[in-house]
């Protein structure tokens, strides 16, 4: 059986709670010439850990990409929108009955702009967690995710979605209010904007959850952040009836960054910190302020008729296909 | 459950659904709806357009397009030349023109039996020309879809088909232009959740599959007990997601009807 | 306590009876000149029937017109749509999750032209009944509404439809689902669109159910059809804690067909036929479709930026209050 | 049950809510939210204006308009000038223009007060007005709804303005005016039937009423059981009718970030 990513990030974290104790110890420790003993005994495991880091990143593998994608250290949507945003205020609910609290989203300001940011949310806590479906959601998030777009073409404020799902939610009550539907009608509703959008992959960028709400003028993709047509596990029991070789799957479906960028399906690859965004969140941060706010001026250069064509144009030259006759 | 009717002997075979042994002649002039349960067992892409549009009315575009295997997914080239060799297609989706009760009309039609009609590169490239071609000709689009979902040996190549096809359907619907969508056995994943479902008017057959997930998934993934009609078009119909729950044999001139009302208030075009 | 609606028209339906029952012996009867008396006493009491018909209905007041407007005899929506128009093809769906009978709709043709039809609909059977909700309509049938009047908007089909409700469903599930989301909501979709609308109170026009779907260019009311703010027993309960004084409330509310017209809130009255739209379905039906003609006729003439102003210039001039500088 | 704070004896009073006696003074300076038990009790429209808008930005209008009695419904007139003498008011709604954040807007705070908030002509003309005056001076319109429906001695009259509010709503989406609805205790019926539900973003007070029809129809009309926290602004949040629910004492703040978003990314207006 594969590693999860609690297991393959473990080594490191053993790593890091062992300097934390040692740096507790330090701390208590009277003795000048102990401490000094102490200090250099954690300089060196921090130089373990940063060469287990170094080393552990350089050359991930698909399903590395995938584990480092669903780290739960990795900041989630509401980080990004709490750090790249202010003055963000929450809208909730679908105006049909129903409330989702795995896509958040509301206007914002981006520096002096007011945007509208929309994205999957994760949750961290175990009530977090539940709260949020794992990320997984429901009709109400896409059709909340309409309404909030509607919005923004009303008052041309630019759109940014943060993708971070390992994709919509497939139970029976999601199937009975219509999934299929709602993610269809949003991906439609992103195309009839005028006003720019651009979707930002931070982590998992899971099948049709992802694309639900990712149909923008720019896609953006973290370093580490993966993005696919069938989550690795489901792939491997589809083909192979054994869901344990979903690594073997994430290679195939080529779902990293860098594969995304070669096929053109992406626009631009935001780096991480060395070690991934978990890392450091506030160079996180700042990397995909940098990116947001360069793209928007960008688009900014585009009519509304512009942006609208534009987003056409980028995904309608989207796949592969030999023409016989014109090849 | 095999969904197929298999032939027993020489002019007869079984329905998958009822076990009942059928004249091969008699389950065929009914349009392989099963004379005995009534259950509409799947068409070809080629018996699908025969049953439906103006006699030779029918004109096949996109012939000369092929699949690829870009991503060098295993075993996906082999099972593509099979699916091409056995199908005498290129695709799942067959495309082209046709006229329907006089009105020239832009069709596309899957055929599930071409690897599960999964939606691919060039399965998203035949439904947005088939769209573009309605918007052009401002003529209505029918696209009978049947389908297991997206094309997973294409990765997010076919993922992206859900973006570029529904974009598509955007701007027809914004040129007026009605396209409407049959649901046939099976209409799921990656293809419901998208040009299908957002489609002007929404038709199905009766008892076609139709859902997100598969349902082992769904089960999982729900807390709730799964109703008996779980995933057919009954069930989406009484969710609010299919217009009309149509029988093979009223399709036609339901169709007719339809494209004659919604493309009629405007201003006429080719 | 007041008559209910069948309680008031059961001496007519009475009279009927006997016709009928003597019109059966009379056919039976060999003798001619027995047969000669019967003939004579069925005239006599199809003379006393027309009679009592033109009494009864020549001068109704407020609760009677209630209770004619009730009457389960005369032509539901349905029934129109055959009758008045063709080809129609009954959509169905909120895409949302729900379905409602209670409202239907649909394209059709109006001679030759197409046309959306939405319209309540009540039922004559128990079961019927049952399935329509008693024509109390239900938050997925307005949005089911909103979707065909979006629909009409993008094919150019002007649209009509046809009022026949004792109000919008009030219970707990439709609560939950936003029953007043959805009449606002889709009241606010008929004032964006650009093509033509008419609307025919064809009898119960109750409350919030009522003006949902009755946003329209034109709104026109059958002869014996009302329509008000609120049913006269619930008026009466509120006003006076006495349902029973619901025929006072009914003639306080000024709910007739001749008062909203008095009070310019409709464009037109449709006669019925001596006695009530039930006496005479096909005549019913060949005024309607006279008056439908007739307004999208007139209607036809704007074009789509003056369809959308006239409907905001019908309903902005609608309340009487004082302007004590201007009056 | 009665929702006001009932005065007890000089400078003391009880909340309806908790029973809790209260003094006065901590009470006003709380915005009249219980200290004890965090009930939001009613405010007149006065009280609302001054702890909303920048102070002394406020300038009413459409003071000169009356209500009549077009029906001659029994008693009508006579309560009309009862409630007009003892709230000092033309009508439950008070319309007018303020600065909120130093950013003009058009507004239209309503007084349960008067008549129970109910919206007749009047009303249904006040709320009109500010939201013409929104989309004319491309400035925000903020409504303080607080209403138990339609006013039934104007009968159809007030049914109308269902209508005529919601065109007026429907004219500044289309201009990209934003429209902000702050339901407070009680949105009910006919207010909440129309204008109320279908503006841009729709705040609640917590615990306010928030109902389609009485809770007796509604009990007598479903067949369902009545969840505990039926028709307070809380379901209708669960049930996504409602953006956020803000405390009293975050709700101009949050009118402000608000309207500074929403409003600043098109063209400036006025
Ligand atoms: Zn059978
Ligand atoms: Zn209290």
């Amino acid at each position: 059986m594969y590693k999860t990513h609690k297991e393959w990030e473990r080594p490191l974290y053993e790593l890091e709670d062992g300097i934390a104790k040692l740096k507790e110890i330090a701390k208590k420790e009277k003795d000048p010439q102990k401490r000094e003993q102490q200090m250099a005994k954690i300089a060196e495991y921090e130089t373990r850990r940063n060469r287990y880091v170094e080393v552990m990143y350089s050359n991930l593998g698909a399903w590395e990409k995938v584990l480092v994608a669903r780290a739960e250290r990795r900041p989630y949507t509401l980080d990004y929108i709490q750090a790249v945003f202010h003055h963000f205020i929450e809208l909730q609910g679908d105006r049909n009955g129903f409330v989702d609290h795995a896509i958040v989203g509301g206007p914002a300001m981006l520096d002096n702009r007011p945007v509208m940011v929309v994205g999957h949310q994760k949750g961290r806590t175990i009530q977090e967690r539940q709260l949020r479906n794992f990320g997984y959601a429901r009709p109400e998030g896409y059709r909340k995710a309409i309404r909030l777009f509607e919005m923004a073409e009303r008052f041309r404020m630019p759109v940014i979605t943060l993708i971070d799902t390992p994709g919509a939610d497939a139970g029976v009550e999601a199937e009975a209010r219509g999934i299929s539907e709602a993610i269809a009608a949003s991906i439609f509703k992103m195309f009839e904007l005028t006003v720019p959008s651009i979707s930002v992959i931070i982590g998992e960028g899971g099948s049709g959850g992802a694309i639900g709400i990712a149909a923008s003028n720019r896609v953006l993709m973290l370093e580490h952040s993966i993005y696919s047509v069938i989550a690795p596990e489901g792939c491997a029991s589809i083909l192979w009836r054994q869901a344990e070789r979903a690594p073997d799957a994430a290679k195939a479906l080529k779902l990293t960054a860098q594969s995304a960028l070669e096929f053109e399906l992406i626009d631009e690859i935001i780096p991480e910190p060395t070690g991934g965004s978990d890392k450091d969140w506030p160079a996180t941060f700042g990397h995909v302020k940098s990116a947001i706010v360069k793209h928007i001026g960008l688009l900014d250069k585009f009519s509304p008729e512009e942006v609208y064509e534009d987003r056409y144009a980028r995904f309608r030259k989207m796949g592969i296909f030999e023409d016989l006759l014109n090849d | 459950m095999s969904n197929k009717a298999e032939t027993k002997s020489e002019g007869f075979l079984q329905c998958a659904n009822c076990k009942k042994i059928l004249f091969s002649v008699d389950f065929e002039q009914n349009l392989r709806v099963c004379p005995n349960c009534g259950h509409h067992h799947r068409l070809s892409a080629t018996q699908r357009i025969d049953i439906t549009f103006d006699p030779g009315s029918f004109v096949e575009l996109d012939r000369d397009l092929r699949s690829v295997n870009p991503l060098e997914f295993p075993e996906y080239a082999d099972k593509l030349a099979a699916a091409m060799e056995r199908q005498e297609a290129n695709d799942s989706m067959t495309s082209g023109t046709a006229t329907l009760g006089g009105i020239a009309v832009t069709t596309a039609v899957a055929d599930f039996h071409f690897m599960g009609g999964s939606m691919g590169s060039l399965n998203g490239e035949k439904i947005t020309r088939t769209l573009e071609r309605a918007r052009e000709s401002n003529c209505p689009a029918i696209v009978f879809c049947a389908s297991g979902g997206a094309r997973m040996q294409e990765g997010l190549l076919s993922l992206m088909q859900m973006a570029k096809t529904t974009a598509a359907a955007q701007r027809c619907s914004k040129a007026g232009v009605p396209f409407l969508a049959v649901f046939t056995d099976p209409t799921m994943a990656g293809v419901l959740a998208s040009y299908a479902s957002i489609a002007d008017v929404i038709l199905s057959e009766p008892r076609a599959l139709v859902g997100f997930a598969g349902l082992r998934v769904s089960k999982q993934a729900g807390v709730g007990k799964v109703p008996d009609d779980f995933q057919t078009a009954e069930f989406a119909f009484n969710h609010g997601m299919i217009d009309r729950i149509v029988p093979r044999k009223e399709m036609r001139t339901t169709l007719i009807t339809l494209i004659k009302s919604l493309g009629g208030g405007k201003p006429s075009g080719a």
